[in-house]
């Protein structure tokens, strides 16, 4: 096995900076922000609370926490990231949206300008600025390649014409990246380009929120119309977006988060909930050897998936098994979780059939119906069905390493 | 088995048909999902004037005098039209287990004012520790002298809000499980110690838990008939939920094929992708299987009989292809197939709810392995 | 729903009918005939014994149960015919091996010539004849209109060249009937002819068992060297073999024969062995949940099968539902089957490990190792592999099914 | 955790690729599974000479002083090479049994002979009743003054007609289930009142059943210490079971890859078709995942400790990855994998087996319940 921790520090040191992380969090981190974290339905917590966290953690100089020091970040090894993370979701705080500090952070971080770094980063690590990410388009979901939201040069700036979709909170935010069609000539890859938008409030640019599944407003369309933004809004040069777009979908794919550890948190709820769940003849759920194979089941698919998780951190950077085993932690992770959320309807029963909109709805004070820890089952349950959808879809991803496997 | 005659049967479908193509579009739903009272007086008005209200029930009160079994046509399509009105909890739960009452002066009365339309009795049976088991009954009614007290709680009340009056199932002996000591009551819904707390289901319909603190009641069943009869109510509810079932998943079958049709990817319309085709193969098998079932179940349904272990197979099979079906239809359809703004995701939410009403898969296995061993 | 029955007697002939078929099986099923239905291991028993049985069969005029009286069938409703199979199940004899009386001879029933009719028929009926099936060659599997194996007219014969192969019990065969290649011209479908081979010891044709998973023969390569057979071989028109064909293959595929009681019969059989083993702490398997559940879901599965079958027999012929239904039957019959035999195993445990091929030959007299009921559990898991590959595999079976949705 | 130096690991794992490579080619290995023996005398020589039985012994025995986890190169390759040569039994089981043995006597004894390739011990635990528990021993030792006898049997002794001893576990205290009051025994395979049923097993290798009457053995523990070592000899087997199994998936993975790429169907190869590259990619999943928590597992691997829950789901994982590889393996080779001349039939056997030695998938599930759940 490779070591995948870098300048581990000592063990005693290591207790102390737990130490240190889980007092922070129990002083900083208010009532809602909590329930903010108790009430994430999906990938993405409830926006307000969650952006008040991260600039709390700011303030601490622990929001960027795998940011090099030089950009804001705290400087952590490996191993004290992973014990901050750990303790975020023991205390039940929300996790800070991704698609600053984890997407277009980092790649400002690779492929941008000193001049862009210096405008961008900070708002980033600040939680400042909120970005959305502008891939997706109606007619080009999980093959982006095929995308037509174009812009044209029109003296000093371009001009976009066409339409993003599943862009998440893009009624929050005030900034965006987005991936143009600057040139309709060589392969579909090519003459893309992969732009900064740094604001929103621009004649011709609207914003339309989608409701999904589970009631709410999360992902929304974006129109273009004749946008006009300046020339210096490319990163990386002009028609080579899809490198980009590439180091990121690996960056996204791939993740540096853990899974298994989410998914045993999840796991330890349900279980919870099956013993305080009757099984109709005054026994227990979590009693019932039925329930107990399909959970048992259920930790063997993450403890399998955590080593996945531990030998793709281990691999070299372009190794040959890296392509199929990023693809494989997604198909593998979304549905296995897919699965979670099933088994954790099968034990709520019908309660979790109770559409609960303003429980669910932080800071909003109403008490759920029915069992608390039912409330956000079901949301979850609809929610990640999206989660072999989005991210390049489990069937993009299963070509993927079929064209691997039979390409070596 | 069909008790109607086969002319009666094509004409109420067709007009089941006709309806949901002249009243029933998609925004016509969503419309009344989010009114005020969920469903439409208008169209149950209309649905007692059709005579739809009437077909499982005597002609003495107005009815057609079919049985369950003639309510499938019309289920099914109102399945294919995601139809929001109350049909399966007053009909199909409240109905039956008033069509089943001891008390024949209460059941007329209430049946044919059910049958005109003028009452909307729903049923309620599930408690918080019940799960699938009709016998796990904690909720406790009293005799004191003149009359029967409620006291207790019941959960998920289909319809609950819209509902003006409750059949409830009551202890009146023994212990919450025990089969014996269950009978069924009568009040209505807005009584003197009744509460009713509605809400929002997921799939568009609402639902309510209700709290009765020495509620008056009038019973319905004696000597402990209850038990058995709900038992009855529950397995003919899963008949009628299974055809609906098998009209939302025969509509989302057809929108998937005709969506991977039309939508292209990497150049080409992505039903040409061969894992897909095959994924639409499984939901037409997912999809037949339950409509196979159902024909048949339905052909050798005992109306008087015990039919336990038939319907939990329909069930059981109506839980896993729903849920099949269901989920490749939003996976085909990808991020689209996520929003409240296409038929999909509600079709969807409908089979997810189906899956968890009157017992789901683990359950239904449990009772098609009891029946088995027991025979 | 349709009335699958046709000319049903009245119920008292139908008890009478049940008891002189029972008694009948009762008396002239030896001890041997009986082995050889216990001991069955794929969809054909073992061959001396089960021609035995035919034979027996014909002498009292049962053995073509399905066929027109003319041709030497009882003249049987299909009451009948479902009595009579159900009393063969129940005492256990072996079913009669298909190729000749539910293949080759209801094939020359309806595109034979009166001569081939009075000429193959009656050997047929009588079991004195064995037909082999020479259906698929080494590289034409499941994709039929690709074979290769030809047959050129030199003078008053034709000369056959190629080969085929999961040729069943062509080492028992003193018949065959073979798809060949009589023509090059037009679609791979056309130029096919259907062949009748009224001998096989010809100069040039070579039969090969070969050894399957289970250790036994049961299928065979059949070689073709310059073999010369008469003009009349053909069925039906030259080049025309292909119509013939797909006739059997919609023969075979949807099946007369109810799988559902089949399956009835094996998961009793496994619940005999689940009340007879330890669970490991001194209960029965026959008690774990977990067990009754996988069980409960194939009872389940083989309700829906049945359903499918009685609507299946029910629709007319043509009917825009008997092409994906009947693919539909063959793909959730084989892969329940499959279930079932996965269940088999893992109840019967480490002891189905066992290889017991003296034991499993019928006549042997060798007593098995391990429990009776265990001895052919394995070689059915094994042999049932097969159940999604032949006759047209699950892959293109769904295939057919996609492309009907999709032409609709 | 590994014992050894990368760099002797390195060279062990050579010197097997070597062996494979040179001395076990397909046919080699049918000829030794249809012969007299059912393995190599040479071959276990050669182990012996190249130091293989000796890898996770101590060096006062000869053995090279590694741990369990030092065989799992070699036992991957064994999978990879389909080897029948009796080492899970005799390296695996038996040797670790008697390395954790309380007579540091017959333990040193039998080990420095085990090592030199002079002995064959196997270990009989299994019984009718006992399904993967190894706590459910009816097998019963009594002391008679001088010594012990054992009465009983036990089923599936891996490797029993090869065997020169066996290793047995008997109850000297309590009742069949009980944790307590196992000891192990040491007896020769040829002792006075035992009685092997010596039989092949469906993937090639031999197996048998023990009757033990009045059969006289020496205890090999003491104090109960018997069960305890027992479990942890399994659990150490099914990690060396599933390095086997990670070596056999991956060699039908890479031979259906090949398969359909040069086999054609329809005109073209058919791994064009975008289903059966699908089943690859989930064959290439299913053989990761078991790799990745093989490797995970033993990196972790406490040689003194309790691994019971990560072995119960590393086992687990090889059921469940093994019964999909194999299955999907024979499926997408066709018929041509149904039969005996191809190797991929044997692979999948082997899988089969795997996935019930030392207790199937379900068994496992409610170990890593209950280690969970005790957690």
């Amino acid at each position: 096995m490779h070591d995948t921790i870098a300048d581990a520090p000592a063990p005693d040191d290591i207790s102390a900076f737990r130490q240190e992380v889980r007092d922070f969090i129990a002083q900083a981190a208010d009532a809602e922000i909590r329930e903010a974290g108790r009430k994430m339905t999906s990938f993405f917590p409830s926006f307000e609370p969650t952006m008040r966290w991260h600039r709390i953690l700011h303030r601490r100089g622990w929001a960027a926490a795998p940011w090099p020091r030089e950009y804001g970040g705290p400087g952590w090894s490996v191993e004290q990231q992973q014990i901050f993370e750990d303790e975020c979701r023991r205390a039940g705080v929300p996790r800070l949206l991704p698609q600053g500090l984890a997407m277009v952070g980092p790649a400002i971080m690779k492929f941008g300008t000193p001049e862009q770094k210096q405008r961008f980063l900070p708002g980033i690590a600040s939680g400042d600025d909120f970005w959305a990410q502008g891939y997706s388009e109606p007619n080009a979901g999980s093959d982006l390649a095929s995308l037509s939201c174009r812009a044209v040069r029109e003296g000093d700036h371009y001009v976009i014409n066409g339409s993003k979709t599943w862009t998440t909170y893009a009624h929050h935010a005030n900034r965006m990246f987005l991936l143009v069609r600057t040139s309709t000539e060589g392969k579909p890859q090519q003459g893309i380009s992969f732009f900064l938008l740094d604001r929103l409030d621009l004649p011709g640019l609207t914003i339309r929120p989608i409701i999904g599944l589970d009631g709410f407003p999360e992902q929304c369309d974006v129109f273009f119309e004749n946008v006009r933004v300046p020339l210096d809004s490319c990163l990386g040069e002009e028609n080579k977006g899809w490198t980009v777009a590439k180091y990121l979908l690996e960056y996204e794919r791939g993740g540096s988060s853990s899974f298994a550890t989410h998914f045993r948190n999840e796991l330890d709820a349900i279980r919870r909930l099956a013993t305080s769940s009757g099984d109709g003849f005054g026994g227990r759920v979590v009693d019932d050897p039925v329930f107990q194979q399909r959970y048992a089941r259920l930790l063997m698919e993450t403890a399998a998936l955590e080593a996945t998780e531990v030998q793709f951190a281990a691999l070299e950077k372009g190794s040959p098994e890296s392509g199929p085993m990023s693809s494989m932690i997604k198909i593998t992770s979304m549905e296995t979780l897919q699965r979670i959320t099933e088994l954790a309807v099968d034990v709520a029963g019908t309660p979790s059939l109770t559409l609960q909109l303003q429980a669910l709805t932080v800071g909003s004070g109403v008490e759920p119906i029915g069992p608390e820890e039912a409330l956000t089952i079901m949301p979850k349950y609809l929610n990640n069905r999206a989660a072999s959808i989005f991210g390049g879809s489990n069937e993009i991803q299963r070509n993927i390493i079929a064209k691997l496997l039979l390409s070596r | 088995m069909a008790l109607l005659t086969d002319d009666l049967r094509a004409m109420l479908d067709d007009s089941v048909d006709k309806f949901i193509r002249d009243r029933y579009d998609f925004h016509a739903r969503q419309a009344l999902v989010s009114g005020q009272t969920g469903y439409s007086a208008d169209h149950w008005a209309q649905f007692a004037d059709m005579g739809w209200l009437g077909i499982p029930f005597a002609e003495q009160v107005g009815g057609l005098g079919g049985g369950i079994v003639d309510t499938l046509g019309l289920m099914r399509r109102f399945g294919r039209g995601l139809v929001v009105e109350p049909y399966l909890a007053v009909v199909g739960l409240a109905g039956q287990a008033l069509a089943g009452a001891d008390d024949g002066e209460a059941r007329d009365a209430m049946l044919s004012a059910l049958v005109a339309g003028d009452v909307l009795p729903v049923l309620a049976w599930e408690e918080t520790a019940s799960r699938g088991n009709p016998a796990w009954v904690e909720l406790s009614a009293r005799g004191d002298g003149g009359g029967w007290c409620l006291d207790g709680e019941k959960i998920t009340v289909l319809n609950a809000p819209q509902a003006s009056h409750l059949v409830v199932s009551a202890r009146v002996a023994g212990q919450a499980g025990d089969a014996d000591g269950i009978e069924l009551f009568l009040l209505p819904a807005r009584a003197e110690g009744v509460e009713v707390t509605g809400f929002p289901t997921i799939d568009g319909h609402r639902a309510g838990q209700v709290r009765f603190q020495a509620a008056r009641a009038r019973p319905l069943t004696f000597d402990g008939r209850g038990g058995p009869l709900l038992r009855r109510v529950l397995d003919q509810a899963g008949l009628m939920l299974a055809a609906e079932g098998v009209g939302v998943m025969e509509s989302l079958l057809q929108r998937t094929v005709d969506y991977t049709r039309t939508r292209r990817q990497f150049g080409v319309p992505i039903a040409s992708f061969q894992v897909l085709q095959h994924r639409m193969a499984d939901m037409y098998i997912a999809t037949t299987q339950a409509e196979n079932l159902l024909n048949l179940t339905a052909a050798r349904w005992l109306p008087d009989g015990d039919n336990a272990e038939a319907a939990a197979a329909l069930k059981a099979q109506l839980c896993v292809s729903g849920r099949y079906v269901g989920q490749q239809a939003i996976q085909l359809h990808g991020g689209i197939g996520m929003t409240d703004e296409l038929d999909v995701g509600h079709y969807f939410k409908r089979l997810t709810s189906m899956g968890l009403l009157f017992g789901d898969e683990a359950w239904q296995l449990r009772r098609i392995w009891q029946a088995h061993a027991a025979a």
